[in-house]
């Protein structure tokens, strides 16, 4: 299987929301056919992505370590990203003899989706991994120095693997993510030297050595909509619809924008495609936006890490494991949510509910979410859409829906 | 070097024990003493001109039973096996080609030279030995008769001691022989080694060691051919020198490979004589067996009839 | 015509034979094929050893280097063994790196060569922390015409049997080696670990066991690994594998216990009376 | 060569011609065609040479490095050849089309210098067992016009008498590592001695004669090249004159065969000394062109040509 | 039967956790823990995959299974054959000729017992992925401690026997240990291992009745 790709149809439907203010009544009927892209559109007012985010909106970033140190899954939204790093003993460079060594890996499986070969490195995956080598590799964050046993002959050599699970959408900011917590986390054996020989202690003998890191780089990528508008953490589809060209050529003025950034909200990486290169404003912008967000997640990834650390001193077994949940296997039929009301409460769906329930064959269901008890998903199943001969009705609930929130 | 992933790998560093022995580096003349005794004999008792293909010869066809065709020859120690597989189509081409290819590839084992490991990972003598073998091969194959196909031809060597690069040529002609490829003619090869006046006809690994090494005195000869001659219609298919030495000295070696090489045809061509007289037994035996099973059959049926026309 | 119909109709013909309870090769259900040892023919190895179980060709030669141990393990030498699919033995195989199938192979012999524990590291090891031999095994597929892994075992435990190490003195001061190739002294071998592999085959309400099945028979039965390898040392099992192929009963279980602790026996015996030949031609 | 198509008129001419010893293009069979060689091209390396042979242009560095000797050649130095056949030499090696041509030349290369008599390695060794130099010899072909042996030993040679090498001293310490002292002249250095280093010779053989340096068409007439490697002579690369007038004969330090075809036993032999006798004389005429580069370079009155400078 | 039911309450199988449709890209996923031992799954298909190893018989199973800390070896192909061959036997795969399947093992934790671990995960992934199986398997790990007595699970035991067996007739479909045995622990290893796939069986219809239960 190949790659997948969207069709003009969706392009422009994911353009239109993203770009403009309101669609028109002529527009509408251009979408007509696809009733769930219709609908979307006439909730436009109510909210600007697709999944019902703002455009400064991120989505749910989550971090579970396993057993051994420098281990774990980031999760950003659906995207999953494993990141493991390991050390040993090797001769260093010969230009840099007292220098440590930092190898960063990156794998993508068909796992993380079916259009991905097995054994294959794709351009995806050296531009993955080159844009990872220059946030943390060129960026100095890492005290290579440390990592020095004896000149000229041994040095530990880090090396990071970084393992795709699922891809949707913004790999390189997830990826960076697991990249960075992996290494906070990480703890190297201790060592000492008695002469000539190196004696390398196990984790029991001795309690191992964090890594040093000067900052916390972080990559946050923007999706560049129309000329001005950005878009935070973008999903595949909006990955997808801003870095390729439409026929009409609406979509010229679109392009991904990655950002490395520290917590002192220093820059350390700048990757431009598409509208950034000729667009500083917009860079300007993603740079302000882009220095709360690392810091948010520099913070979020420091309090995990501790918080792990003194669960770790309590000698609480922590493993993968936990990703586990039950809850998370009953609530997965939301996962294939499509459609999510931003400004809704509980109780303005509960009248709407009574209403819907007049009429059996409308599979609209309220669930508590998993994200947030105060949001409300609706799962709208496509085999009902497609009754296009109800559109009329559909619209006019729909209609009322949207007057109720403020 | 990047790690082997694909099989098991010893530590990095590691050397053969050879290298810690006494007698690891032996000067030129210590080493030419040991190949020759005072009488003009060589180590393993033969003549200087004398090649192995008189009494140290050894090769047998259908060596391989999974193969087309296959051979295998021992020179004394030198141990090579050859399997040949059926025509197929070219992999990877786009344009048509007019004549058959071959494609040869010539392999030691890991354990075949005396002194160091070899490693897996084809090496740049393996790749010269590989196209030597099918500049060979080439003008004995009726490689029209097969277009855009390709012959297969794989050469195994055991054990190397000397002319291995003989020893492949010798086994690839029996086997695609054996493996009924059309051919022009036998194809036989043999190598001398070159050491100041001396001529080592069918040189050990040992005799090929030293000719490969600077002579003390400057200017003498020294070196290896190799030869492969299509002996009936005397014609050279491939000839390959290394080392150094004059014209009269290359003149001369031609002339002792031509002869060399006539010398192994009988050799060949009673392998493979019995290798037909073989085949024709088998096929007696297997008509033999079949005439049997339908005479049996035969009778059964008569039974059966009588059995029927009786009630 | 045989060779005709084996080729338009290779299931049936293969049923066809299973049926009347024969093999295509003439054997019976339980016969396995001559075995052939021949050791220490290669006079460039340390040891080796050229075994051929029927058409199956392999052979085995081993090399002695000397390396510093790893630091975690600073007490025990290397023991390094190898398969080597050669394009030659088959059309399946093509030259360059080895294949899955080669890999697995490989996977297989060094587990269970060190599952049998037959050779214990520690011998290998010089000097602590400093020195230790690396014994390389490469074991090269010359025909293979299946149980591929029962010759490989053979092969590489008849050279190992042979095998003897030179004597190394080493100057912790100058770290300088020497090494007396002409004193020797053989290596500890415990034991003997002997395959024995088996064919499932499904006949209609019938699981068939083929004891040292053929290329032809494995791949008639499931091909790679789908065959019942059991491995015994010393009348202790170390090591069985079956991956998928036709489902293996209970009861056959015990019948492949006895087999191939019959055969366990017999190809000790091949190889300790070949040695003994061997030596005795030496003096 | 792809698209050349003769009709068997043009090749019976073609064959007529060699026969006769006069080839299509004027040249009798052990004539080359014009040369143009340039050394010293490339700064950064240290020996360079650039040599056009018709439509065949080859560019040659030299880079040294120090490195351990082998263990059973301890007092040699050592040395390496890399052909690159970039695809734009050609379209045929694209992809890696390039790539058998370009191992089966450095084979032929590493073959050619192997015997001391051709290229001492001696003269690279710095400490015995410990340290030697070695040489890179990168060969990028940067077009193919045909006879590509000949052109690359041509330029490998000059790239060779152009290199210059530091003086190092040695000293062993204790512990049995080498201190390298190096001096801080760059110019203080040493040329190798290349006199003898091989040159080879391509024979084409058409009908029954061998050509030398042949061309397309002639190419396309031939099913088997025999090529020769020969050794040089040291007089033609030094200005003093040798007291020692013994000539030295070339010898032959590679024979290989190349093409589908077979050759009897006679014409190998012919075609042998036909390479001998050829390789002589464009020994001389490279080393006369090597020492007067050399002359104009001290007079720094060279004229410098070509693409590279 | 007697004695085997005696062995099923004396026996306990480690705990086991899992989670269908773990991934939202791949057509089934599954993670599942086994102890401490985690494996992560993932099975795409029936897809196009390449000519050459296209099959018109049935659908061509590509299997990777790849370990935590990066490097690959030829551990991994072993890991990656014994799946292949298990569910080989398990895939209807003449329903969907000249197509592949593709699985990809991902390690997690492991604390011994991986292989066995990733087995059952492949399973529970491949009913996820909705791929016709003929039946479905489950592998049960013995171990053998000290004193030679066989025990389930196994964690921390030098030698270790695995079997997978099928649903229907529970017959033995793979094997493999590690470490030297006696025969008649081998024969009480493999009837143990039996009797507790039951338990595992009874695990699979628990999370796939949940599964359907939450659609």
């Amino acid at each position: 299987m190949r790659d997948v790709f969207l069709s003009n149809c969706e392009k422009n439907f994911i353009q239109k929301i993203v770009s403009e203010g309101h669609v028109s009544k002529n527009e509408n009927v251009y979408f007509y056919k696809v009733f769930v892209i219709y609908l979307i559109i006439f909730f436009f007012n109510i909210f600007q992505r697709l999944d019902g985010r703002n455009y400064n909106e991120s989505r749910r970033l989550d971090i579970s370590f396993g057993s051994e140190y420098g281990s774990c899954v980031v999760s950003l939204g659906e995207t999953k990203v494993l990141a493991q790093v390991s050390c040993e003993v090797t001769q260093p460079k010969q230009i840099r003899p007292n220098e440590g060594i930092l190898y960063i890996n990156v794998e993508i499986s068909p796992m993380a989706a079916p259009q991905f070969e097995a054994n294959r490195q794709t351009d995806l995956t050296v531009y993955l991994n080159r844009l990872l080598e220059k946030c943390y590799k060129d960026s100095k964050c890492i005290d290579l120095e440390s990592l020095c046993i004896v000149v000229e002959e041994k040095v530990w050599s880090l090396r990071v693997d970084i393992k795709i699970l699922n891809h949707a959408g913004n790999l390189i900011e997830c990826a960076s993510i697991a990249t960075l917590t992996s290494l906070a986390h990480f703890k190297r054996p201790d060592v000492t030297r008695s002469g000539d020989s190196v004696i390398i202690h196990t984790i029991a003998e001795k309690d191992p050595i964090p890594t040093v890191l000067y900052h916390y780089p972080v990559c946050v990528t923007f999706a560049i909509f129309g000329n001005d508008i950005l878009l935070s953490d973008p999903s595949f589809t909006e990955e997808s619809v801003c870095t390729s060209s439409t026929e009409e050529g609406i979509n010229t003025a679109g392009g991904l924008l990655v950002i490395g950034m520290n917590q002192y909200k220093e820059l350390c990486l700048l990757d431009l495609t598409g509208a950034a290169l000729y667009n500083s404003n917009i860079v300007h912008k993603a740079i302000i936006n882009a220095a709360d967000r690392s810091k948010t997640i520099v913070d979020l990834v420091k309090k995990n890490i501790v918080s792990d650390d003194t669960s770790r001193q309590k000698r609480v077994k922590i493993n993968f494991s936990d990703i586990i949940t039950e809850d998370h296997l009953l609530s997965l039929s939301q996962k294939d949510l499509s459609i999510r009301l931003k400004t809704y409460n509980v109780d303005d769906m509960r009248t709407k509910h009574e209403n819907m329930d007049e009429d059996e064959d409308i599979d609209v269901k309220p669930e508590p979410s998993k994200y947030d008890g105060n949001e409300v998903f609706f799962i709208l199943l496509l085999a009902v859409a497609r009754d296009f001969a109800r559109v009329d009705y559909y619209l006019s609930i729909l209609q009322e829906l949207c007057i109720f929130p403020g | 070097m990047p790690l082997d992933y694909r099989r098991f790998n010893g530590p990095e560093d590691s050397v053969s024990y050879k290298r810690f022995t006494k007698d690891y580096l032996k000067s030129y003349s210590e080493l030419y003493n040991n190949l020759i005794d005072e009488k003009g004999r060589r180590k393993d008792g033969r003549a200087l001109e004398e090649a192995r293909s008189m009494c140290m010869f050894f090769a047998r066809t259908d060596m391989v039973s999974q193969a087309k065709g296959s051979a295998y020859i021992e020179l004394k120690k030198t141990k090579a096996v050859c399997s040949v597989f059926d025509p197929r189509e070219i992999p990877h081409q786009n344009e048509f080609s007019q004549l058959g290819q071959l494609f040869c590839e010539v392999k030691f084992a890991p354990f075949s030279c005396p002194n160091q490991r070899r490693t897996h990972a084809p090496d740049a003598d393996e790749k010269a030995l590989s196209v030597a073998l099918r500049q060979a091969l080439e003008p004995t194959v009726c490689r029209h008769l097969f277009p855009n196909y390709q012959i297969d031809v794989f050469v195994y060597i055991l054990e190397n001691d000397g002319s291995c690069l003989a020893a492949a040529i010798n086994a690839a002609g029996l086997a695609l022989a054996n493996a009924a490829v059309p051919m022009y003619d036998i194809i036989t090869a043999c190598s001398v080694a070159v050491i100041g006046e001396k001529m080592f006809v069918d040189p050990t690994e040992a005799e090929e060691h030293l000719a490969m090494m600077t002579p003390e005195k400057e200017g003498t000869n020294h070196g290896i051919i190799t030869m492969s001659m299509l002996s009936e219609l005397k014609q050279v298919s491939d000839f390959t020198q290394i080392g150094s030495m004059d014209t009269d000295c290359v003149t001369k070696a031609i002339e002792i490979l031509e002869k060399e090489c006539e010398n192994i045809v009988p050799n060949i061509q009673k392998v493979l004589v019995l290798n037909v007289v073989q085949c024709i037994e088998q096929r007696k035996q297997l008509e033999e067996e079949a005439k049997e099973r339908e005479q049996a059959l035969n009778a059964k049926m008569e039974e059966w009839k009588q059995l029927l026309n009786s009630g | 015509m045989a060779e005709i119909y084996k080729l338009i109709h290779p299931v049936k013909y293969f049923n066809d034979y299973i049926s009347r309870d024969i093999r295509p090769d003439g054997r019976k259900f339980h016969e396995q094929r001559n075995i052939k040892v021949n050791v220490n023919s290669l006079k460039t190895a340390e040891a080796s050893a050229v075994v051929k179980c029927g058409n199956t060709t392999v052979v085995c030669g081993v090399q002695l280097e000397l390396a510093t141990p790893k630091a975690e393990e600073p007490e025990l030498g290397f023991l390094v063994t190898n398969v080597e699919l050669t394009p030659l033995c088959s059309s399946k195989y093509r030259p360059g790196p080895p294949s899955d199938n080669a890999q697995v192979q490989s996977y297989m012999l060094s587990d269970i060569f060190s599952n049998s524990k037959c050779i214990d590291l520690k011998d290998l090891c010089i000097v602590p922390d400093k020195l230790a031999w690396v014994v390389y095994c490469d074991i090269v597929c010359l025909d293979n015409d299946g149980s591929l892994v029962d010759a490989c075992i053979i092969a590489l435990m008849a050279s190992l049997k042979t095998l003897s190490l030179p004597t190394v003195t080493y100057d912790p001061e100058t770290e300088e080696i020497k090494v007396d190739p002409d004193v020797r002294t053989p290596l500890k071998v415990d034991g003997c670990p002997v395959a024995t592999s088996f064919a499932v085959y499904k006949l209609t309400e019938r699981n068939i066991l083929l004891t040292d099945p053929s290329a032809y028979e494995e791949e008639m039965c499931g091909g790679l690994g789908a065959h019942f390898t059991v491995c015994l040392n010393k009348g202790l099992i170390c090591g069985n594998h079956k991956f998928g192929g036709s489902h293996l009963l209970m009861e056959n279980q015990e019948e492949v216990l006895k087999i191939a602790k019959e055969r366990a026996n017999l190809v000790v015996k091949v190889i300790d009376s070949c040695i003994k030949n061997e030596k005795s031609i030496d003096k | 060569m792809a698209g050349l198509l003769l009709s068997e008129t043009e090749k019976v001419f073609i064959l007529h011609g060699v026969q006769d010893d006069y080839r299509s293009d004027g040249r009798s069979n052990i004539d080359y065609r014009p040369m143009e060689l340039e050394t010293d091209v490339v700064s950064h390396a240290s020996g360079s040479a650039r040599l056009r042979l018709a439509n065949t242009d080859i560019l040659v560095g030299v880079k040294t490095e120090i490195d351990v000797p082998k263990p059973d050649k301890p007092d040699s130095g050592r040395i390496e050849f890399f052909v690159d056949c970039s695809a734009n030499a050609t379209p045929e090696f694209e992809g890696r089309g390039g790539e058998q041509l370009a191992s089966s030349i450095s084979n032929l290369m590493q073959r050619a210098y192997h015997s001391s008599q051709a290229f001492n390695l001696k003269q690279l060794c710095i400490f015995e067992g410990k340290q030697c130099w070695k040489l890179y010899i990168d060969i990028l072909i940067l077009e193919c016009g045909g006879n590509l042996c000949d052109a690359v030993s041509l330029a490998v040679k000059a790239a060779l008498f152009n290199t210059r090498i530091p003086f190092v001293k040695a000293a062993l310490m204790d512990g049995g590592n080498v201190d390298l002292q190096l001096s801080d002249d760059p110019y203080d250095s040493k040329l190798l001695d290349v006199g003898s280093a091989p040159l080879l010779v391509t024979l084409c053989k058409i009908g029954e004669n061998c050509v030398v340096d042949p061309s397309a068409e002639e190419e396309s007439c031939s099913v088997i090249s025999l090529i020769v490697g020969v050794t040089g002579n040291r007089q033609y690369y030094t200005q003093e004159e040798e007291t020692d007038k013994k000539t030295m004969e070339g010898k032959c330090t590679t024979i290989a065969m190349h093409g589908p075809g077979s050759v009897a036993p006679k014409t190998l032999k012919e075609a042998i000394n036909q390479g001998i006798i050829a390789a002589k004389s464009l020994d001389e005429a490279l080393g006369q062109a090597l020492l007067r580069e050399r002359q104009e370079n001290i007079g720094f009155k060279k004229h410098s040509y070509g693409f590279l400078k | 039967m007697g004695a085997e039911e005696k062995d099923l309450r004396d026996f306990k199988l480690q705990p086991m956790k899992c989670e269908l449709n773990f991934l939202s890209k791949s057509d089934g996923s599954a993670i599942l823990s086994q102890g401490d031992t985690v494996a992560l799954v993932s099975v795409n298909g029936p897809l196009d995959i390449k000519s050459t190893s296209q099959s018109i018989e049935k659908s061509t199973l590509e299997i990777l299974f790849c370990s935590k800390g990066g490097k690959p070896s030829v551990a991994d192909r072993y890991k990656e054959n014994v799946i292949r061959q298990t569910c080989e036997k398990a895939v209807l795969g003449c329903l969907y000729p000249r197509t592949g399947i593709t699985i990809t093992i991902q390690e997690l934790e492991d604390f011994g017992g991986f292989l066995s671990c990733a087995l059952n995960c492949a399973c529970l992934a491949l009913l996820n992925s909705g791929v016709s199986l003929r039946h479905v398997f489950a592998c049960v790990t013995c171990g053998v401690d000290e004193k030679g007595e066989v025990v389930l699970g196994g964690r921390g035991c030098d030698t270790q026997i695995s079997c997978v067996f099928d649903s229907i007739d529970k017959t033995l479909i793979t094997c493999f240990s590690e470490g030297t045995y006696s025969e008649g622990t081998y024969l009480e290893a493999v009837a143990r291992c039996r009797a507790a796939s039951e338990l595992v069986f009874a695990f699979y219809r628990d999370v796939v009745s949940k599964y359907s239960n939450a659609i």
